[in-house]
């Protein structure tokens, strides 16, 4: 993995995919619960634009698009969504994850579609900070970051 | 007899692939290599699951008037692909671990090849 | 609320907890224990009433999403999972206790808030698998609860990631079998839900694919509770993990793959087909035989004593399978009640073995001498205490769960495993009071004078007391659990065994 | 047991208990040595005092019930002081305040190290025995039984030489497994019983229609489980060599509560779980004359050829408890009130024995039997003791020795093997050929190197002297014993 700034064809290519794929990986999620897709593989896309990032800029211009330390508690957070949707629902007299019972709308099946809409949100943001997270870690320590 | 044999290749497949990911594992003295067979060994199974629910002109259990679909017949059971997703990611937080595991013996013992791994740590005093 | 939520809380608390800790210590390092011990102490006492709630034997169903089963996930709390949770729950809570100085001294400051976040996912690992009724809900807790160990083991000392690789190898391949078997069961069957699976398979008799399905699963099951001969992650695990790690993981660990080899044997399938269709329980039996036996003998000749303490675990298991292979009321109920029983007294050796590292700087059996005991007169108390329940002295717990073991055997005409019972009985004895008699015998020896200071050679330098208390509160449960088994017995375990097995009850 | 008979009461749970709780005393109390005595003491008293308490109503044949809570499913951890145990509680409560001030000044003599553990394992051990003793279920026997044995290797051990270490491990060996037997035996009675494990009458197996095949295994299983205990040959080893213990040890324990729990669990076994009935069906009776006749007569050879001391009287005391394991297999009441009268005699007796022992080993230093040349001039009072004591083992009379072993001979030819009353009267030969070279020794020769010492001190003296008297007591007014075996017995075979 050594980094080479020189190369102008690596660093324009994925500079300009980059902001694609992870678009792609937004699009996966949000169209998950009604068509292929969702929060893991949308998660996945999205910590391949990072790590895309990274691995051809080099990992201080990768730090300041996405700082390591916000790795574990993103990954926390999106784990923290999508449990935070399954516990309304159990708080709010149904049982976990049982979305029609969160009130977002007065019919239960949109209450269903925005339940899953933010479970797959809560799945996505998690995939893609724990996947940039152990990237991170691996790489914690060697010499040419 | 043939039957049977052409009847079941995809478990033939199957245990050919989980027979050389343990091979790997067992066999290999590279660490590197070993995880290269667990992931193996896992995918093994995945495609197992995933073979079992599909069918020769399945489709997507999708129902939805616009895909033109009628026939629930045709619908391929969604279940061993929604099982197989969380093992995927049962594999990739396996095999994380597996070289995070490697990279800290590697910082450690300063190799990767079991033979000599383990007569390092034999000298190790604790 | 509480009530209907009963058999989710549980799993669900120590998920929360687990993603709390990593948000909390940004603001507050400390925060990640007393948060970790919080959720245990309120999952014990959510456990504990769990028991109350079902003495009537009746289950708590619990339906994830609201979709019933076998579409569904279930969790059943039942008089079996009410009990395992227990069980497990308390005795982490009384390890935690003890592990906040253990995890000062073994962990830098930068791994100890991951170290809590891991230990939840592992409670939550176990709680899970212990109240799914789903068989792949079951694999996906197992390997939580396993990823989390790895972590868990891997944290030790300098030789402790080879340990806690040879674990991932040997945990994964295991996970497959597992869900290989699920697979075969799947595709045979057409539900992952145990309580449909047992209608089903009463219906469908004994067809290859589901002989197959059971065999993967108890490959699976074997390989997480290390059950002779594949044990052999085992003993590196728990030597090289930090002694936090093998208090939590060798009283509660491996008891997992028990309680899962039980509810597959016993609440999914018929009692005829595993004891006469495919004599899968006569298999494990004779391996758990062999278990005992290999266990202690190999304890016997360890110097390390955690080391030790894993070969006895290995041996310990050997009873659990023993109970189970056994298939009949009384091993089943002795095989739980020494869940129980193994919990308490590994928890307090494992305890001990911290105490001596913590104070001594090595748990090595061929340094202890009568040093240790004038030091730390109440730790080498409490493993005192602790080997003779090893021993199955009464009036301690050990005592009792091989009584019904023994009696298990007995009713078997099992006359080898009554030997085999009673045998390790003696072998025990053998390797824990080669520990015991150092203890109290062992003139302090000489060589190691010189190089000790001054001050520690003087005096008693008991450890503090949220290490000693919890070693203590261990050691005396082992007399109270013990003089109190017939309620436990009578109480609780007789109510979980399921239909064919409560029918061969006298 | 008639139920009109048993009457509720807690004495027989305080009787156990207020060792247990002496214990805790003396530990707090371990600094300062006159009160941790002060508590032995007070705790011996204590429990002799509730013993006798319950004597009367023992030997009115009516036994005290104290039931506790579930410790097996069916199973009760519960105490009932019937007529026998009673009797053998008796015996051990009475001879622990002796052996409690006969302690006091041997440790003090020998300025021994550690004494609170001494002090505190002993009590312990002397719980565990009234448990035994009491104990109404083979649940509670075996509970107490195992406390026992672990109870013990401290005191065993108590000297932490080398040699004593090898004796600790060599008799844990020996009991350990003997008690692993004897839950194997239990769980497989458990089984057969259906749950049920109560010491009755005349047999708790006695109704069941056994096969040999389960008989004589399970008869083999209690054999060895209270064998080892009672040191019948060839389990007898661990014996002479748990000598190295100190002498108040070996003489309370070695003679009176550890071998003595053997045969007396020998005797529950034999007529309260397997019963006589079945016993005679298989034969086992004649196995057990057998093992009996070997052991005394082996027993009483070997002590010819010791020279120390204590193992002698070891020796002796493995063939002097197969007298009782002769009565119980001779199998009718006569013999088995002449066997329980040994168990109490024997105690009185050989105690006496190993405290004067003990007095020599403590003021001379000389624990051979070669070095006591003269040493009755200088401790007089102890070798008259010793001397009496002496003569009763023999089985002279008017000491308690004689009327037991009358009664046991007159047993012997009354069940029809008059040939086992020849084994006794050889033994008692033997007997005096072992004891009476050393009195001879002590009055008759001259010693050396005797100038300047004296008589031991008066914590030791007095209680030998004592149990000497009793001794002799007991062989003239044997009346109180004789009722109480005899209400123990009865109903055992019918009446008397």
């Amino acid at each position: 993995m050594t980094r080479n700034e020189d190369n102008p064809i690596i660093t324009l290519v994925s500079s300009i995919v980059a902001p694609f794929i992870m678009l792609f990986g937004l699009y996966v999620i949000f169209h998950g619960h009604y068509s292929p897709g969702g929060g893991f593989q949308g998660g996945t896309v999205l910590a391949a634009g990072i790590i895309l990032l990274r691995l051809a800029l080099g990992s201080e211009l990768g730090q300041k698009q996405f700082p390591s330390r916000l790795g574990t508690p993103l990954g926390s957070l999106g784990v923290l969504i999508y449990y935070g949707t399954g516990l309304a629902a159990l708080l709010l007299g149904g049982t976990f994850l049982n979305y029609a019972f969160i009130p977002f709308s007065s019919q239960a099946s949109h209450n269903r579609f925005w339940g899953i809409l933010s479970i797959e949100f809560g799945v996505g943001l998690a995939v893609m900070a724990v996947l940039v997270a152990i990237y991170d870690d691996l790489l914690e320590g060697e010499p040419h970051g | 007899m043939a039957n049977f044999l052409v009847g079941h290749f995809f478990y033939w497949f199957v245990f050919l692939l989980m027979a050389i990911g343990l091979f790997g594992i067992v066999l290999k003295r590279n660490l590197i290599k070993k995880a290269i067979g667990m992931s193996i060994f896992q995918v093994a199974i995945i495609l197992f699951f995933v073979a079992s629910g599909s069918k020769w002109g399945g489709t997507v259990p999708v129902l939805d008037p616009r895909l033109g679909i009628s026939d629930t017949a045709r619908y391929i059971n969604p279940l061993p692909h929604c099982l197989m997703l969380t093992a995927i990611v049962v594999g990739v937080a396996t095999s994380g671990v597996a070289f995070a595991l490697i990279i800290s013996i590697w910082r450690r013992y300063q190799t990767l090849d079991e033979p000599e791994l383990l007569a390092k740590m034999k000298n190790d005093p604790d | 609320m509480i009530p209907t939520n009963a058999p989710a809380l549980t799993p669900l608390l120590f998920l929360f907890t687990g993603l709390l800790i990593p948000l909390a210590a940004l603001k507050l390092k400390k925060l990640a224990y007393w948060l970790a011990l919080a959720a245990t102490a309120l999952a014990s006492a959510a456990a504990l009433s769990n028991i109350f709630r079902v003495l009537d034997g009746r289950a708590i169903h619990y339906h994830f999403g609201g979709w019933p089963p076998p579409i569904g996930i279930e969790y059943v709390l039942d008089p079996l999972s009410a009990f395992v949770t227990s069980v497990i729950n308390v005795i982490a809570l009384i390890v935690l206790i003890h592990a906040r100085r253990t995890v000062e001294a073994d962990l830098p400051e930068g791994k100890r808030v991951p170290y809590y976040a891991l230990v939840m996912l592992m409670m939550s690992g176990f709680n899970g698998i212990v109240m799914t009724g789903d068989f792949f809900n079951l694999y996906v807790f197992l390997e939580i609860c396993s990823l989390a160990l790895y972590g868990l083991v891997a944290v030790g000392d300098r030789k402790s990631p080879v340990a806690a690789f040879r674990y991932l190898v040997l945990g994964m391949i295991g996970g497959c079998f597992y869900l290989l078997g699920v697979g075969f069961m799947y595709m045979n069957s057409g539900s992952l839900n145990m309580a449909d699976l047992k209608a089903i398979l009463a219906v469908l008799g004994p067809r290859p694919g589901i002989i197959v399905a059971l065999a993967f699963m108890l490959l699976g099951f074997g390989i997480k509770m290390a059950l002779f001969p594949l044990h052999g992650w085992l003993p590196d695990a728990y030597t090289y993990a930090p002694t936090a790690t093998s208090a939590l993981m060798a009283p509660i660990g491996t008891k997992i793959g028990a309680y899962g080899l039980i509810r597959v044997l016993f609440f999914v399938f018929v009692l005829q087909f595993i004891t006469q269709t495919v004599p899968v329980a006569t298999v494990i039996a004779w391996l758990s035989a062999a278990a005992i036996l290999y266990g202690s003998i190999q304890a016997m000749a360890q110097d390390e004593l955690k080391r030790m303490l894993a070969f006895s675990s290995i041996a310990q298991v050997g009873y659990i399978g023993l109970g189970i292979g056994l298939a009949n009321p009384w091993g089943l109920v002795g095989a739980v009640l020494h869940i129980l029983n193994h919990g308490l007294m590994k928890a307090c050796l494992f305890l001990v073995a911290g105490n001596f590292r913590m104070k001594l700087g090595h748990s090595r059996i061929s340094r202890l001498d009568q040093e240790a005991r004038r030091k730390m007169p109440w730790t080498t108390a409490a493993f005192t205490l602790a080997a003779l329940s090893m021993i199955g002295l009464p009036p301690t717990v050990g005592f009792f769960s091989k009584w019904y073991l023994a009696w298990g055997a007995v009713r078997n005409k099992g006359w080898v495993f009554l030997a085999i019972i009673l045998l390790s009985s003696l072998l025990n004895a053998v390797y824990f009071f080669r520990v015991v008699e150092r203890f109290y015998l062992r003139p302090k020896q000489k060589g190691e004078e010189a190089g000790r200071t001054a001050a520690a050679t003087s005096g008693r330098s008991e450890v503090t007391v949220s290490m000693l208390a919890p070693t203590l509160i261990l050691a005396a449960s082992l007399l109270v659990v013990g003089l109190l088994n017939a309620v436990l017995v009578q109480g609780i375990l007789l109510k979980f065994l399921p239909p064919g097995l409560a029918a061969l009850k006298p | 047991m008639n139920p009109q008979q048993v009457y509720s009461s807690l004495v027989p749970l305080w009787a156990v208990v207020v060792s247990l709780a002496a214990v805790l005393f003396i530990l707090l109390s371990s600094r300062r040595p006159n009160l941790r005595e002060f508590w032995t003491l007070a705790a011996g008293l204590a429990k002799f005092g509730l013993v006798l308490s319950l004597l009367p109503a023992a030997l009115r044949g009516q036994t005290a019930a104290a039931d506790l809570f579930e410790i097996l499913p069916g199973v009760r951890l519960a105490l009932r002081a019937d007529p026998l145990g009673v009797l053998f509680a008796l015996v051990a409560s009475g001879l622990w305040i002796l052996t409690s001030c006969y302690s006091i000044g041997y440790m003090r003599g020998l300025k021994e190290h550690k004494q609170t553990r001494y002090f505190a394992f002993f009590a312990v051990c002397l719980s565990a025995t009234m448990g035994i003793a009491f104990a109404a279920n083979l649940a509670t026997f075996i509970l107490f039984y195992e406390i026992l044995t672990i109870a013990t290797y401290p005191l065993i051990i108590h000297q932490e030489t080398p040699e004593a270490v090898r004796a600790g491990r060599k008799y844990l060996a020996f009991t350990l497994s003997a008690g692993v037997l004897l839950v194997a035996a239990a769980v497989w009675t458990y089984q057969l019983t259906g749950g049920d494990l109560d010491f009755r009458r005349g047999g708790l197996l006695a109704g069941l229609p056994l096969a040999a095949g389960t008989a004589v295994p399970l008869f083999l299983l209690f054999l060895a489980g209270v064998g080892v205990k009672s040191s019948v040959m060839p389990l007898h080893s661990w014996l002479p060599t748990a000598m190295v213990a100190p002498t108040p040890v070996s003489a309370l324990l070695h003679a009176v509560a550890v071998v003595k729990a053997g045969v007396f669990g020998l005797v529950r076994m034999a007529f309260f779980i397997l019963g006589p009935e079945l016993l005679r069906r298989f034969r086992l009776d004649t196995a057990l004359l057998v093992l009996a006749v070997v052991t005394i007569l082996l027993g009483s050879l070997l002590a010819l050829r010791q020279d120390n001391l204590k193992r002698r009287l070891a020796y002796s005391t493995v063939s002097h408890l197969s007298y009782i394991v002769l009565a119980v297999g001779l199998l009718s009441g006569p013999a088995l009130v002449a066997g329980l009268l040994h168990l109490a005699f024997h105690a009185v007796m050989k105690i006496t024995l190993f405290f004067c022992a003990g007095a020599l080993a403590v003021r001379l230093g000389r624990e051979n039997v070669s070095e006591l040349n003269g040493v009755g001039r200088v401790m007089p009072w102890t070798m008259a003791a010793f001397t009496l004591g002496a003569v009763g083992l023999c089985g002279l009379p008017p000491l308690a020795g004689f009327v037991s072993k009358w009664y046991l001979g007159a047993a012997a030819v009354a069940g029809g093997r008059p040939l086992l009353a020849g084994v006794l009267v050889l033994s008692g030969l033997l007997n005096a050929a072992y004891l009476f070279p050393i009195i001879q020794r002590a009055f008759f020769r001259r010693g050396e190197g005797l100038a300047g010492r004296k008589e031991a001190s008066a914590w030791m003296v007095v209680p030998l002297f004592l149990t000497a008297l009793l001794s002799l007591a007991l062989g003239l007014y044997p009346n109180l014993f004789f009722d109480l075996a005899g209400r123990a017995a009865a109903g055992l075979f019918g009446s008397l």
